[in-house]
């Protein structure tokens, strides 16, 4: 891999600027399906490009109490975080930029990241609706982290292997959604945890907390913060669809794949109601991690006979 | 009971206070009693359980009469039994507060005391109801003498000043829930001070969209007061001003045609489908499931084109006129209304079988601010909220008025008394308006649309009771003879429901408090009127019971 | 105890066309009885006043140049008017009527709510003479 | 090398005045209404009108918005916190002023606690008349300010005096 082929994929082709872009066009699908389901018609394709660009020309109030190198920084740490994770993704089908075994802990820790800088920045800007915001996101964190990572993790161990690019090269001959099921319901449902979708968005409750940790900001940071939420749903999509739904071979499984996986969360988005902090703590707790334990259990149990 | 019974009984009751007794119309007993009475007269129709302090209304009685009077309206069924109480006007004008035997009256006594300068002994929360905190000491709106200069805003004082309890103290802090929040589709200020998501205490501030309405009204013609009052709430519109007619009409001797009113009952009955789902909507929408917002008002849109077709408006339909209806409903509007009602019942029914079936939705609903029928008592709880906790409080069915005589409704009522049983209240009230509204469709009574009400109303007073989508609306309407009213006194459904939704939230969790200020469907231009904002003076440390103590007791 | 009540809904609406009219490029037609904006027709007008006494929100002036050649010039603010059809059902002479295609009346300045109903000689003599009153009095019962 | 320069401000102004236009976050703001207009406004957001189309979304907080919608006759109470709610947002902000009584006080003319219309407190872009206006005549009105955009942005008449000093 020369320098400038690398260069090249990081910093443009699957990695960074086009998945900035994909990351857009996923977001318009997800906004698309979700006004198609409640019978309107919903935006155009170009919409979240037009918010973001609109956003960056905005003026950005800063408030007086927020500490300026956190309140500008933390957005810019929240998108690389994301983008860095979608390194070790075999994005678009194509072999991830950079893989070592052990990246699957890796980009875990870097989606997870985002959560934990939209949850200083509530913190750090002290409007009340940001500080409840703030808690609110770090609950949850802990409440999704840990099941969504063992469900992550039943397929690795089916592959004997922590390395992204083996698992999905293993998982593209046996199907591991028909062998562990429970283990694909509980990642896209903790995928939906992250990003804060409905029934998980109390972080985000607009008719509580207005627009929860991110209430105070405007234009760019807002952006920014929009835009790392926007690659995390690229990357979720495709470590799911690549470990569970038979790995993503080119582009064409790649996109199909990944827009099904879209279409069945736009459906449980518009289906559920918005649960309180403690119900999510609480189903997540007492069905989410039981259920991905079995799931392992069952795995560790039929690996330790078989072979 | 029978209203004669019910009056005779009343009477027996407060013989021993009553000065003079008459019956200014067959459903009304009016008794004259001294300030000092009050207590002991309230204490007796109480213990014997006549009926509910339904509103407490302030008369001016001018300059020349020098006579200030107020007058406790007490309803039980049709009868009203009202205690008048004269003061002087200029002197000291005190009366005792009631708010000790009967809760709810804290409310309108404070209002007696900012709108005509009364004192009110023994009342523990003696700040600012409507008014602005900037409106000068000593300046009283309802005053014959009152004009709109008079109460320009003293200098350096804010609007309206909540004294901010810091961000943090100890580990609670206050979230406020200002006049402008996405949860709140009008300007109310809200408070709760906040222990992590537990709410630990819970201060109000409405009146912003308190515009003066009872004032302005005494200086338009009677005409234009119809469309005036019609603007008091934008979602129960035609109540107000059905209320407002039919109070003119009694005090004008005119006999409104059979048609009119029950063209009236039509839309209303459509003015409450219009109004419960776009109630359903905002619940759902503050519960965080936002289908059920979209779905709800895209099926009320049926209903607001019945409207516009029937009335030319689809909200503030100004289809009253003095003495009867502007509108016609000819045959195809008939089969338009049957059309749009049949689609409309089967898509409630589905929301009935989605609110009281879904597991998430039930989540946020069931079991939540639970209010049990001897504290929807207590409350003085009216409507919706009170139904669906056992307590029948439907004017419709206790003092049926114009075509509810032809075409009655039935109660509907629940007992659990939490959120969801609102909810089902509310959509079975819908059910059962659809069928009597095909019914009266189907025979609706010949005659003229309306009769000439002369523009000179003759003297007198009377009090039209309703009932709005929210509960129960009172209006008290004094003529002196003239082109336009003496006064005119409203009493809104959402200003008894209050205090339940603030007694509720304390100690419920900071994601239920939107859903319980939805649950009583709060009106705020309805009663653009009530605000308790605390003045804490002084700073002790207080236990978790003792603090909720204070806050029953608080606000009261 | 069901989850995902309204998935039969929400499905059914994916496959079928969304309830949305396409506002401007698709034309609503309101219901005839709609109360829009306000036409005033000037030769059944009788100059009784009636309208403007029982205007609740004053929003239109009478000006009576000559009452017997039907010479009359309303003032009509569309911004103070709250559409709600009272001056229709006071005139006798059913001179007033409220358009139901004219409610697109979104404006940027404010100048454009002043509308002046009467021929058009008349509405010229009127605004002439506003912008600069005579200086002898009693030309007519310029009501303002 | 200078009109390479111009070139490249005219492309970047016509992109930022495309994004203005194509995605437009509001918020609402109730200063003493009937809540007649404040429903209508709603109804925009609903199936049936669904502003969404244009890329217009109600949001909660003004710092999120960049057009402030105003009903209702702005009364004593509610001008104060109206003036807050305009100075937070950030600039480029515009304000539509919903419904008769927003405009000129309406039927509330001369009522004691009505300061009358909007335009006393801030300044106003767009007036849509109508007691309420229909949703359609609300998204006209957004039109309206959409086609007055058009020609570049109106440069925003700055409130030189913050809260404090107008409300004293």
């Amino acid at each position: 891999m020369t320098t400038l082929s690398a260069l090249f994929t990081i910093l443009i082709f699957p990695a960074g600027l086009m998945l900035i872009l994909i990351g857009m066009l996923y977001e318009w699908i997800d906004r698309k399906l979700v006004a198609r389901l409640q019978n309107r018609i919903g935006p155009r394709w170009f919409q979240p490009f037009a918010d973001i660009v609109k956003l960056f020309a905005k003026e950005q109030i800063r408030p007086g109490i927020a500490n300026l190198l956190l309140f500008f920084g933390l957005p810019v740490m929240a998108l690389s975080g994301a983008l860095t994770a979608a390194l070790y993704v075999p994005l678009m089908g194509f072999a991830p930029a950079h893989s070592f075994p052990g990246d699957l802990i890796v980009t875990i820790y870097l989606l997870s990241l985002l959560t934990m800088c939209i949850g200083l920045a509530g913190w750090n800007t002290a409007s009340r609706f940001s500080l409840v915001g703030a808690t609110r996101a770090l609950t949850q964190m802990f409440a999704y982290e840990a099941p969504f990572l063992l469900a992550l993790l039943g397929p690795a161990l089916a592959a004997a292997s922590w390395q992204v690019s083996e698992i999905n090269t293993y998982a593209a001959s046996h199907w591991m959604i028909l062998t562990q099921p429970v283990g694909f319901i509980i990642a896209l449902i903790g995928l939906m945890g992250k990003l804060e979708l409905p029934p998980f968005d109390s972080p985000e409750a607009e008719t509580e907390i207005v627009a929860g940790a991110l209430t105070e900001y405007s234009g760019r940071g807002l952006a920014i913060f929009n835009l790392g939420k926007s690659v995390e749903l690229i990357v979720g999509l495709t470590l799911i669809a690549s470990f569970y739904l038979g790995g993503v071979a080119g582009i064409l499984p790649f996109l199909i794949k990944t827009i099904v996986l879209l279409l069945v969360m736009a459906v449980l988005q518009s289906v559920l109601t918005r649960l309180r902090i403690d119900q999510t703590v609480g189903i997540w707790w007492r069905f989410g991690a039981i259920l991905v334990l079995a799931q392992i259990l069952v795995m560790i149990i039929w690996k330790g006979w078989l072979s | 009971m029978n209203t004669e019974q019910l009056l005779t009984q009343a009477e027996d009751l407060l013989a021993t206070w009553s000065k003079e007794s008459t019956h200014p119309d067959p459903m009304r007993l009016d008794v004259v009693i001294s300030a000092d009475d009050l207590r002991a007269a309230t204490q007796d129709l109480h213990t014997a359980r006549w009926g509910y302090l339904s509103a407490i209304t302030g008369l001016d009685l001018g300059i020349e009469a020098g006579q200030l009077e107020v007058l406790y309206h007490f309803c039980s069924g049709p009868a009203i039994t009202t205690l008048r109480v004269r003061q002087p006007r200029d002197g000291e004008a005190v009366v005792p507060s009631i708010a000790d035997i009967i809760p709810p009256a804290s409310f309108f006594e404070r209002e007696l005391q900012e709108m005509l300068g009364f004192t009110i002994t023994g009342l523990n929360n003696n700040n600012r109801l409507f008014l602005p905190d900037d409106w000068p000491e000593g300046v009283y709106p309802m005053r014959a003498e009152f004009t709109k200069d008079q109460g320009a805003p003293v200098p350096g004082r804010h609007a309206d000043e909540m004294p901010d309890e810091g961000l943090i103290n100890g580990n609670t802090f206050v979230v406020p829930i200002g006049p402008q929040h996405p949860a709140l589709k009008e300007p109310g200020h809200f408070e709760f001070t906040v222990d992590g998501e537990i709410v630990t205490g819970a201060r109000m501030r409405l009146g912003y969209a308190h515009r003066g309405i009872e004032k302005a009204a005494e200086a338009r013609n009677w005409n234009q007061n119809l469309y005036l009052f019609e603007r008091v709430c934008g979602i129960c519109s035609h109540t107000h001003a059905m209320a407002y007619s039919m109070g003119v009409e009694k005090l004008a001797q005119v006999e409104v045609p059979a048609r009119a009113q029950a063209i009236r009952e039509l839309v209303a009955g459509l003015e409450r489908v219009h109004s419960h789902l776009l109630w359903l909507g905002v619940a759902a929408h503050e519960a965080g499931f936002d289908t059920l917002f979209m779905y709800s008002w895209r099926d009320r849109e049926t209903v607001m084109n019945l409207l516009e077709q029937i009335t030319g408006n689809r909200v503030n339909y100004s289809a009253n006129v003095l003495g009867g209806v502007k509108c016609e409903i000819g045959p195809e509007q008939a089969k338009a209304v049957k059309e749009g009602l049949s689609y409309l019942e089967g898509r409630i029914r589905h929301y009935l079988e989605v609110v009281t079936t879904d597991v998430m939705f039930l989540n946020r609903t069931r079991g939540i601010g639970t209010i049990t029928f001897d504290e929807a008592v207590k409350f003085g709880l009216l409507g919706p909220t009170a139904r669906a906790s056992g307590l029948v409080r439907d004017v419709r069915v206790e003092a049926p008025y114009g075509a509810y005589l032809m075409f009655p409704v039935s109660a509907v009522t629940e007992t659990n008394g939490d959120l969801e049983a609102r909810f089902v209240v509310r959509l079975k009230e819908l059910l059962v308006s659809c069928a009597t509204m095909n019914n009266l469709v189907d025979n609706l009574p010949e005659g003229p649309l309306s009769v000439r009400v002369p523009r000179k109303i003759p003297a007198g007073e009377t009090i039209s009771r309703m009932e709005a989508p929210r509960g129960e609306l009172l209006y008290y309407i004094k003529s002196n003879g003239g082109e336009s009213p003496a006064r005119i006194h409203v009493r809104t459904p959402s200003l008894c429901n209050w205090v339940s939704v603030l007694e509720k939230a304390v100690g419920s969790q900071l994601a239920d408090v939107p859903m319980l200020i939805a649950g009583m469907d709060p009106c705020f231009s309805c009663n653009d009127r009530m605000v308790t904002v605390a003045r804490p003076g002084d700073r002790q440390t207080w236990s978790w019971e003792q603090l909720r103590q204070h806050g029953i007791e608080y606000y009261k | 105890m069901k989850i995902g009540t309204m998935l039969k809904d929400v499905l059914e609406s994916f496959f079928k066309k969304p309830a949305t009219q396409i506002y401007p490029f698709e034309k609503v037609n309101t219901a005839e009885r709609f109360r829009g904006k306000l036409v005033y027709n000037p030769s059944v007008c009788t100059g009784c006043n009636l309208c403007t006494k029982d205007c609740p929100s004053n929003a239109i002036e009478l000006v009576t140049l000559d009452r017997a050649a039907k010479r009359f010039v309303l003032k009509y603010h569309m911004d103070r008017c709250v559409y709600c059809g009272q001056c229709v059902a006071s005139c006798k002479f059913k001179c007033m009527n409220m358009s139901n295609e004219d409610w697109e009346l979104a404006a940027i300045k404010k100048e454009a709510f002043e509308v002046y109903y009467g021929n058009d000689a008349d509405v010229a003599t009127f605004l002439e003479k506003l912008t600069h009153p005579d200086p002898v009095p009693g030309d007519g019962a310029v009501k303002e | 090398m200078a009109n390479t320069e111009v070139f490249w401000k005219q492309v970047i102004s016509k992109v930022r005045t495309w994004s203005r236009l194509n995605s437009i976050w509001a918020v609402h703001f109730n200063s003493g209404s009937c809540n007649g207009c404040d429903i209508e406004i709603l109804a925009t957001l609903t199936p049936r009108y669904d502003v969404e189309r244009f890329g217009i979304k109600l949001q909660g907080s003004p710092r999120h918005a960049d057009v402030l919608l105003v009903s209702g006759p702005v009364t004593r109470q509610a001008r104060e916190r109206l003036l807050r709610t305009y100075e937070q947002m950030p600039e480029p902000k515009f304000v539509i002023s919903v419904g008769s009584c927003s405009i000129s006080g309406g039927v509330f003319e001369g009522c004691y606690n009505v300061g009358g219309s909007v335009d006393e407190v801030i300044p106003v872009d767009v007036y849509i008349p109508g007691c309420p206006p229909r949703p359609e005549a609300v998204i006209d009105g957004i039109i309206q300010l959409l086609t007055h955009l058009q020609g570049g942005s109106r440069p925003t008449a700055k409130r030189p005096q913050i809260v404090e000093e107008a409300v004293a």
